[in-house]
């Protein structure tokens, strides 16, 4: 019955959304006269970034950013806080089996070089796909590799709340720099650079390199905790 | 080489019908399914259906990834013509963007739904949601 | 882990210091003069924290014989992966081949825990073997097609073409 | 020649993948599923790097990387959970 | 500034003053409170003129306060009564915790009344008029008794009228775009027709409940009675009044621009008439002494509802007349109670026998008003229920008449037993020690229940001010015309012209009292209730044989099937309906998460369906 | 020049990122510098809202692309009304929970992580002129909402935060298919660009988007059916976040869902639709509260069911009901916190809250008691305080626009609002005392925040017209559309960089 | 030069497919976990790196990035397998035996540390 309902309902809601879908002229220019020519010009051509996403993410849109950031912030703090068991310290894992010898060593040598994929991934944030989160995401699964190899691997808990700190710090004073520098928040007051090297852009790789430690930091908390976490 | 991978008009809406499809199975779980584990995956799954309809409201026919890398400029003086003349083989970088956010955003959420499935399995001893109405009226 | 001495401690630094940066040139396939500055101090950064992880290893990993023991060992995998994923092709396309699936161990002479681990992966991608588990010196194998189940001859029969090669390197 | 054999690899690859997909459909086990999901994670990763080379872009090479970091470390998470490590 | 002010300046400080000065002494705290009261009626009436105004503005609304002589004539009722019954309550409250608390709401709610009545703004009006219900709201639960029950019900239908009377007040806004109540009174007749019928029968639903009328004076019972005593009389007395100014208002300046064909008057004088009848059919069933005074504050409230919905110059005057007169007799006879509650300790005649000797004052003050409430000569209420009659008759309301005479008499039946329940009959040894009230009690009945006696002679003394405030309202100058119309008074109104009738009546009637009284004294033995020898059986314990037990059970049966359902019983029945459908809608919420994520694609399936007629 | 808008998210994400690290210092500042941080977002609020008053609407960009191409920041007199009141409230609710409930270090640095954030939340989604960037603080909010609801163990509060996230997850699809449909028409995130061209929209995205930005607003803003979560949240978290949620949080809800109405479409038939589901709204919660025996419950009936009213006045769509909204969601942000403050330590050490746990407690919490019941009689919109002021200018905003059976609805509904809530003071003042209840006397800060609140009431009944001139222009601000474009486009043809 | 690089490249691209279509058909077609794995791992490994070699060989610029992601291959794809395998065995799917329980030769050792696991 609740099913049927429900089917019913989702069935009407898809209709109309379909119906007004079909009505996008897909994979054509459509806008009227939207942001993103402007975006796509603008980018390679004052602010010296290839990765015309990474110029909106950290720049245009880098508002929606430290926002985003601060979800992450919210959702790790949050999870440690429903978690969270009063004066009692987190309990140690308690695994059934230890992780295989082949995955150990294997583990062991991947973690330095996945850690350092994922700073070339933030590093390079302005001129490849990659960025801060991407970065952060891998340098965290780095460290999942290395919370699962090994069951008495410990992530000091200081160490990460102080890159967070620190990152967020970071990204927040860097947007009243520009703020402080005549500008507006998050306004770019550094050389913009060559485009496509390294050093370009701007403010913009710095901040991305602070979200992907940050991301790095918070993602990691966040594993750390959910594993760690037996009644 | 001259490579064309093959025309996406056939195919037109299959984004948009493949992202309503998902988001729809994801509602599906969340709203249906008991498990507490079921809902938040079924949220998770509505999630992803949004960010691809998301993305594909961006796409540009035989579009390329908005990035301005050495390659793709090859020897051009850059100039704002030719940035002009790059960029409208460019897909919408914008809706990339809000996607990036939205993923983010959905990660976090999901982490916190889980930890609240944790504590309260721990309360009720059970992941059935229908179990779970201490609180109601 | 084992305590060592700070000049071992210093060429491990040394050593994954090395390696990260060959894997930063990997990773960004330039010359760049701030691509590699950049890496330079990122793969140190790295290694600063993470070089306690390459306990293996010391410099005699760059002699010569060594190296060529490397190269040779490729070879062979080589040869084995082919031969192995023509095993694959047969078995996939014709399904009904006769099969006598079981698991057999065999003792390993290996002492290194990356020998080890090298091995058990060779012996994964090579024909009909797929290595399951490693307790203390004793490799479990899935084997589609058993043999024999004595240990020796197990070995004999899967590990020791790849061990013999691997005790000169490790 | 060289259009004809990217369209043949991609067609076998896309073949490969329609056959994992089968089996991640099918199961029957939670483990033979991930047997799928590793599978078909190294044929997308060699699929990105075609794709990269169809479409000329370099930097679509990084992405395949990545792919393949996350997709091996997602399923060594999954054995670990099937082991009840988790 | 102006004195408008400082009176209400004074009143509120005097509330706050009273209030905080409790946690420091009862003496200072009863000083302020009777400085207050004394320096706000002296001022009052001394430094405020007939004719003052001040205006201000607040929330961008014009607010204007006042004085006019309709208004003066009923602060000289809640001024008066306030005054005796804030003496009344320094002895009376004296040992009860939370006085402070009782004080502040006691000032405060005199305070409101007199806002209500320099109110010359529909806004102002209406505030005063909340204020005044929460404050004496305050009081009512100040007991603790029953709070969840009379409280609520008091506070309910109050906010029921007051609510009505505020959608009145938007309606009036909404329309002429001002607050003032003689503009609203000046524009009536342009407003539509079913303005001009709604607008007073919203305003007339909340004067209704502080008048207790029929059928929305459910809470009036238990609210009289739950209060203490000494606020009670100001509560019965002046409190209600507020309904009737609100009435006369209403009446005079809307109700009288309708069609004839209407039958609003016709209906609001018979539910008078009705509530009269069914309050003294109610308050002769009592055996709370409390309770009946409060059915009969309903009744008596009753004639005067009458009187004012009649509206002839003659009626207006004698509803007017016994507004000031109810106040009187209904104060000093709430305080005889308030006082045997607190010598005896008890209000019900089927325990307390045979005080008239025990408190001989208090007795007294409690025969004249008693006198005055049944309308019996000399005393004032013969003149106003005289006045009422006439102009009934005048009118050529036959039939109402009779309804009003039939409770009117009906009334001498409640009015026979509280005096002979309480003060007459045997003395009970229980009751020995009972000694008369304090001074400070007795002196306010006294004044009040000599009050009535004064005006049964000279009611000129409040015709003139009424009839002054009947001017204000539009009514012609009574003075000249109207007595002539009456064979009860003189040429000015200022004396009783049938005075050697209503003598002769009264002197009769007080030569019986004293012969049987006297006859009584003598020939009577005084034994207990227990003591019933002749009878040779000994009554158990707990019997209690007072004859107040069952004193008008005949009565009582007669009239039973008009007593037997309440209408506080349809009320119940119809909170319980409420309640269940209450409680059934909150189902709604069933606690599963599941099912409110449910409801949201409902909400938004429903709106795409109807998408087209909702955004169309 | 004190600072600008951007400052009210700026400072307190540095706050936010800065206190785990000042905690391991000194542990006492992780108390501290919230309040010091909402103290000066006060100050400049205020500062700011001179300015505007002076000088008009404050239009902010970041990281220097001028709107469309940018994010930015409107400060208008409606959104400083609202920042400013939020601000004020948050500020409060920090001064209560100082000390509120013993929780140790690690617990604290969470919760004043989490309230603070909330707080920036909120007062991102009034202040942003950018759908998405609304999205992102809508978020902020949600996230950290869920995990205060959730922040008490040992109760069910993990079920309400669940059913909130639940719903919330909703509330967020809706909300970004309605930003889908609006890019791909439009190709622009700016809420001044999109009210600009909405026009050109085709109809049927227009309608949609609109109803998807209702259905994910309106559970921000708690509109019955959609307020399943309401309840169980309000009652379930922490005493002062329900205050934040009803002071601070439902308030950013609805203006973001008024924005949408008022500023981003025209639709007719929008405000017909506002006045049915909030009359809905307040008939349903108002019925429900007055069978709740659990005291933050019926609280939690009754702020439905004012919002339901606040939407209700919306609806009226003239400047008087925009007027009486705005007085009606400040009056009860500051009652509906009051009473959930005054609430909380009347049934500080129960674990059922149960309104009969509150018997006789008058005695013993004289103070407390007292401001409950001031804050009753306020919201139930007895004169002189607060809460009449707003009922009468709802009211006589509809009957200016002859909604008669608006005004008798909304009246009954009090009648019934009055009903509960005496019989709760009733219940605290003359009932004796419960045995098994042991009363805990407030602390010093918390006693501080609800006499503020309390003399709030006070002066906003006795002298309105403090606040009057305000609301007046935020409301004429809301209406003045073309103005809001204007202000927000003409803030710089060119990017400034 | 180019030519022949690009004649390779084409050939490993080919090899590659036809690989990595033999090890998504491999695990379709084989009977049990194991077999699968066997199958799947193999195959995928050859056939990714071969047709990451072969784009390398195709242009050449990439050839650097082609190596890390082959090393990776061959370095990930095993370990992989390994830790499902052993995951399979522990999850107590367990092989098919044709010859009989003394095919299993994990199995003891298995139960043994299993009951030691337990109890620590
Ligand atoms: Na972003
Ligand atoms: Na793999």
């Amino acid at each position: 019955m609740k099913k049927i309902l429900v089917l019913s309902l989702l069935a009407v809601f898809g209709v109309y959304l379909l119906e007004v879908l079909f009505k996008i002229d897909f994979g054509h220019q459509f806008f009227l006269h939207g942001v993103k020519d402007f975006y796509l010009t603008t980018s390679p051509d004052k602010m010296g970034v290839a990765n015309v996403v990474t110029a909106i993410v950290v720049n245009f849109r880098g508002f929606d950013t430290l926002g985003e950031v601060t979800v992450l912030f919210l959702a790790t703090t949050a999870m440690s806080s429903i978690l969270y068991k009063g004066r009692h310290q987190l309990g140690e894992r308690a695994v059934l089996f230890s992780s295989s010898r082949i995955v150990m060593t294997g583990s062991k040598l991947l973690f330095p070089a996945i850690i350092l994929l994922g700073a070339y991934v933030f590093i390079h944030g302005h001129l490849t796909p990659g960025g801060g989160f991407q970065g952060g995401v891998i340098i965290a699964t780095g460290f999942l590799l290395m919370l699962l190899s090994y069951e008495d691997y410990k992530v000091s808990h200081v160490a990460l709340s102080l890159v967070e700190s620190l990152a967020g710090i970071t990204f927040a004073s860097v947007g009243l720099l520009g703020f402080l520098n005549g500008g507006t928040f998050l306004q770019n007051f550094l050389p913009t650079g060559g485009l496509n090297n390294l050093i370009s852009g701007g403010v913009i790789p710095i901040i991305y390199i602070a979200v992907g430690f940050k991301v790095g930091a918070e993602l990691t908390g966040l594993i750390y905790t959910a594993l760690n976490e037996k009644d | 080489m001259e490579f064309k991978l093959f025309d996406l008009s056939i195919v037109e809406y299959a984004f948009f019908i493949t992202a309503v499809l998902i988001i729809l199975i994801g509602l599906y779980g969340a709203l249906v399914k008991k498990t507490l584990i079921k809902i938040v995956i079924g949220l998770s799954v509505l999630d992803a259906g949004i960010n691809l309809l998301l993305i594909s409201v961006g796409y540009v026919k035989s579009g390329t990834a908005p990035i301005f890398s050495p390659a793709l400029i090859k020897d051009m003086p850059l100039t704002l013509e030719n940035i002009k003349k790059l960029s409208e083989g460019m897909v919408d970088p914008v809706p990339q963007a809000l996607v990036l956010t939205a993923i983010v955003i959905g990660f976090g959420v999901t982490a916190v739904a889980l930890s609240l499935v944790i504590r309260l399995y721990r309360h009720h001893h059970t992941l059935n949601i229908d179990e779970i109405k201490n609180l109601k009226w | 882990m084992e305590s060592l001495t700070f000049s071992q401690k210093l060429t491990q630094f040394f050593l994954s210091w090395l390696v990260l940066f060959i894997a930063w040139l990997g990773f960004t396939s330039t010359l760049a003069i701030q691509e590699v500055i950049t890496g330079l101090l990122v793969s140190l950064l790295i290694a600063l924290f993470t070089s306690r992880f390459f306990v293996c290893c010391d410099v005699s990993i760059f002699a010569p014989a060594k190296l060529f023991y490397v190269f040779y060992y490729l070879f062979v995998f080589l040869i084995e992966l082919i031969k192995s994923n023509l095993d694959v092709a047969r078995r996939v396309i014709s399904p009904t081949l006769p099969i006598n699936p079981g698991i057999v161990k065999f003792k390993t002479n290996l002492t290194s825990e990356y020998g080890r681990m090298v091995l058990a992966n060779s012996i994964t991608l090579t024909p009909g073997t797929l290595s399951v588990d490693i307790i203390d010196d004793t490799f479990y194998i899935h084997w589609i097609d058993v043999k024999t189940l004595d240990p020796v001859e197990t070995h004999r029969e899967i590990a020791e073409k790849f061990e013999k090669i691997l005790l000169k390197i490790f | 020649m060289v259009n004809m054999i990217i369209y043949i690899t991609l067609g076998f690859m896309i073949t490969g993948i329609f056959f994992a997909v089968l089996r991640f459909i099918k199961g029957p086990t939670a483990a033979d599923r991930t047997v799928a999901l590793d599978t078909l994670t190294t044929i997308a990763m060699a699929l990105l790097v075609l794709l990269a080379f169809v479409f000329k872009r370099f930097i679509y090479v990084d992405v395949a990387l990545v792919y393949g970091v996350l997709g091996f470390i997602g399923v060594l998470v999954i054995a670990r959970y099937l082991e009840g490590a988790l | 500034m102006n004195m408008i002010y400082i009176v209400f300046i004074v009143l509120l400080g005097g509330a706050l003053l009273t209030f905080f000065a409790n946690r420091i002494s009862g003496l200072l705290r009863d000083t302020f409170f009777l400085l207050t009261i004394l320096a706000t009626t002296v001022l009052f009436f001394t430094k405020i003129h007939i004719g003052d105004t001040v205006s201000f503005t607040l929330a961008g609304l014009n607010l204007k306060w006042g004085l006019d002589a309709f208004g003066w004539y009923f602060s000289l009722i809640v001024l008066g009564l306030g005054t005796m019954a804030a003496f009344y309550a320094l002895s009376y409250m004296k040992g009860k915790d939370r006085l402070g608390y009782f004080y502040f709401s006691f000032l405060i709610s005199i305070l409101s009344m007199l806002g209500i009545l320099m109110s010359h703004d529909l806004v102002s009006f209406f505030i005063f008029w909340e204020v005044m219900t929460w404050s004496s709201y305050l009081i009512v639960i100040y007991s603790g008794r029953n709070v969840q029950k009379n409280g609520i019900n008091y506070i309910l239908l109050s906010a029921l009228g007051a609510y009505a009377m505020l959608t009145a007040i938007v309606m009036v806004y909404a329309n002429i775009h001002t607050l003032s109540i003689s503009e609203m009174i000046n524009t009536y007749p342009q407003f539509s027709h079913v303005q001009q019928v709604w607008l007073p029968v919203l305003f007339l639903m909340a004067f209704s409940v502080k008048a207790a009328m029929m059928p929305l004076h459910v809470w009036a019972p238990g609210a009289y009675s739950d209060a203490p005593m000494a606020y009670t009389s100001v509560f019965s007395g002046a409190l209600s009044k507020m309904g009737i100014y609100g009435m006369v208002i209403v009446f005079v300046s809307m109700i009288s621009y309708l069609p004839d064909d209407t039958l609003f008057k016709e209906t609001f004088a018979w539910l008078g008439a009705i509530t009269a009848i069914l309050g003294t059919l109610w308050a002769i069933a009592q055996d709370d002494a409390r309770k009946l005074l409060a059915y009969s504050s309903i009744a008596q409230l009753g004639y005067i509802i009458t009187g004012v919905a009649v509206g002839t110059d003659l009626a207006m005057l004698s509803a007017l007349f016994l507004a000031a007169l109810h106040a009187l007799f209904k104060g000093t006879l709430f305080m005889a109670v308030g006082a045997i509650e607190r010598q005896t300790g008890t209000v019900k005649f089927t325990e307390v026998t045979g005080l008239i000797r025990k408190m001989p004052w208090t007795f007294i003050a409690s025969l004249l008003a008693i006198i005055a409430l049944a309308g019996i000569p000399p005393l004032g209420g013969f003149v106003g229920k005289w006045m009422l009659y006439e102009s009934l008759i005048n009118s050529n309301h036959y039939i109402l008449v009779i309804a009003i005479f039939f409770a009117s008499t009906a009334a001498f039946l409640y009015c026979y037993k509280f005096l002979f329940g309480f003060f007459l009959g045997q003395e009970e040894k229980e009751w020995e020690n009972v000694k008369e009230a304090p001074a400070l009690m007795v002196l306010p009945m006294l004044i009040l229940a000599a009050g009535t006696l004064v005006l049964g002679t000279f009611p000129g003394i409040l015709l003139k001010p009424a009839d002054a405030a009947m001017q204000t309202l539009g009514y012609a100058s009574t003075e000249g015309h109207l007595w002539s119309m009456s064979i009860l008074f003189n040429e000015w109104g200022d004396q009783v012209l049938l005075r050697p009738l209503v003598y002769a009546i009264a002197g009769t009637f007080l030569f019986f009292l004293i012969i049987l009284t006297v006859k009584g004294w003598k020939n009577t033995r005084y034994v207990s209730t227990k003591d019933i020898s002749s009878s040779g059986e000994v009554p158990l314990e707990y019997e209690n044989l007072t004859f107040s037990v069952n004193f008008y059970q005949p009565f009582l049966r007669a009239v039973g099937p008009v007593m037997k359902k309440r209408m506080i019983y349809y009320y119940r029945e119809f909170g319980s309906g409420m309640e269940a459908l209450f409680d059934y809608s909150r189902r709604i919420y069933n606690g599963n998460g599941q099912t409110y994520a449910i409801y949201v694609m409902i909400f938004l399936v429903i709106i795409l369906l109807f998408k087209n007629s909702i955004f169309g | 020049m004190v600072g600008t808008p951007v400052l009210f998210i700026a400072i307190p994400l540095l706050a936010a990122f800065l206190i785990p690290l000042l905690g391991f210092v000194w542990k006492e500042s992780v108390r501290i510098l919230p309040g010091l941080v909402l103290l000066y977002l006060l100050y400049l609020a205020v500062n700011l809202m001179g300015q505007v008053a002076h000088s008009g609407t404050i239009v902010e960009v970041i990281a220097g692309w001028a709107p469309p191409w940018g994010i930015n920041l409107v400060f208008s007199p409606l959104t400083g009304l609202l920042t400013t009141l939020m601000i004020l409230m948050g500020f409060i609710i920090w001064i209560y929970s100082y000390r509120f409930k013993n929780i140790d270090f690690r617990e604290a640095v969470k919760y004043f992580i989490l309230l603070l954030m909330m707080i920036t939340g909120s007062v991102g989604i009034v202040l942003t002129g950018d759908i998405f960037n609304q999205f992102v603080f809508i978020e902020i909010t949600s996230i950290s909402a869920y995990a205060l609801t959730a922040f008490y163990k040992g109760r069910d509060s993990a079920e309400a935060s669940f059913k909130y996230l639940i719903i919330g997850s909703l509330s967020s699809m809706f909300l970004l298919l309605a930003i889908v449909l609006i890019y791909s028409q439009l190709g622009t995130l700016n809420m001044a660009d999109i009210a600009d061209k909405a026009h050109l929209m085709k109809p049927g995205f227009k309608i949609l988007a609109l109803i998807f930005f209702i259905t994910g607003l309106g559970i921000e803003a708690e509109i019955f059916p959609l307020n399943g979560w309401t309840p169980d949240a309000y009652a379930q978290a922490p005493g002062p976040v329900g205050a934040a949620f009803s002071g601070i949080v439902v308030k950013a809800g609805v203006y973001a869902m008024i924005r949408v109405i008022f500023t981003l479409f025209d639709v007719s038939g929008t405000h017909q639709f506002l006045i049915i589901i909030g009359m809905i709204t307040l008939i349903i919660a108002e019925m429900a509260a007055v069978k709740q025996d659990r005291l933050k419950r019926m609280l939690a009936y009754s702020s439905i069911g004012q919002m339901g009213l606040v939407i209700v006045a919306f609806g009226i769509g003239t400047e008087e009901g925009v007027f009486a909204a705005l007085f009606l969601m400040l009056n009860h942000a500051i009652i509906k916190s009051l009473l959930f403050l005054s609430g909380s330590y009347l049934v500080y050490n129960s674990t059922e809250k149960y309104i009969h746990e509150t018997d006789g407690l008058a005695k013993h919490l004289p103070i407390t008691s007292f401001l409950f019941a001031l804050g009753a009689i306020a919201i139930v919109g007895m004169p002189p305080f607060a809460g009449f002021w707003s009922k009468w200018s709802i009211l006589s905003a509809a009957a200016h626009s002859n909604m008669i059976l608006v005004i008798v609805l909304i009246l009954s509904v009090s009648i019934i609002e009055l009903v509960y809530y005496f019989r709760v003071v009733n219940r605290i003042y003359f009932f004796p005392k419960q045995k098994e209840v042991e009363p805990k006397r407030p602390t010093i800060n918390a006693l501080i925040a609800m006499s503020i609140l309390g003399i709030l009431i006070l002066v906003i009944g006795f002298y309105p017209d403090s606040v009057t001139g305000y609301l007046h222009s935020a409301s004429q601000s809301l209406l003045e559309k073309g103005k809001y474009i204007q202000d927000v486009l003409s803030t710089g043809q060119l990017f400034i960089q | 030069m180019r030519d022949i690089l690009e004649i390779i490249g084409l050939i490993l691209l080919l090899i590659g497919g036809i690989f990595l279509f033999l090890g998504g058909l491999g695990i379709f077609r084989m009977p049990d976990t194991y077999n699968r794995l066997q199958a799947g791992t193999k195959a995928t490994t050859l056939g990714g790196m071969s047709v990451i070699l072969g784009v390398g060989f195709l242009e050449p610029g990439w050839i650097i990035k082609a190596m890390v992601l082959v090393i990776f291959i061959a370095f990930s794809n095993p370990i992989s397998s390994h830790a499902l395998a052993r995951a399979n065995y522990k999850r107590k799917n367990y092989p098919y035996l044709k010859g009989g329980a003394e095919y299993d030769q994990y199995r003891e050792v298995y139960v043994n540390q299993e009951n030691k696991e337990e109890n620590k």
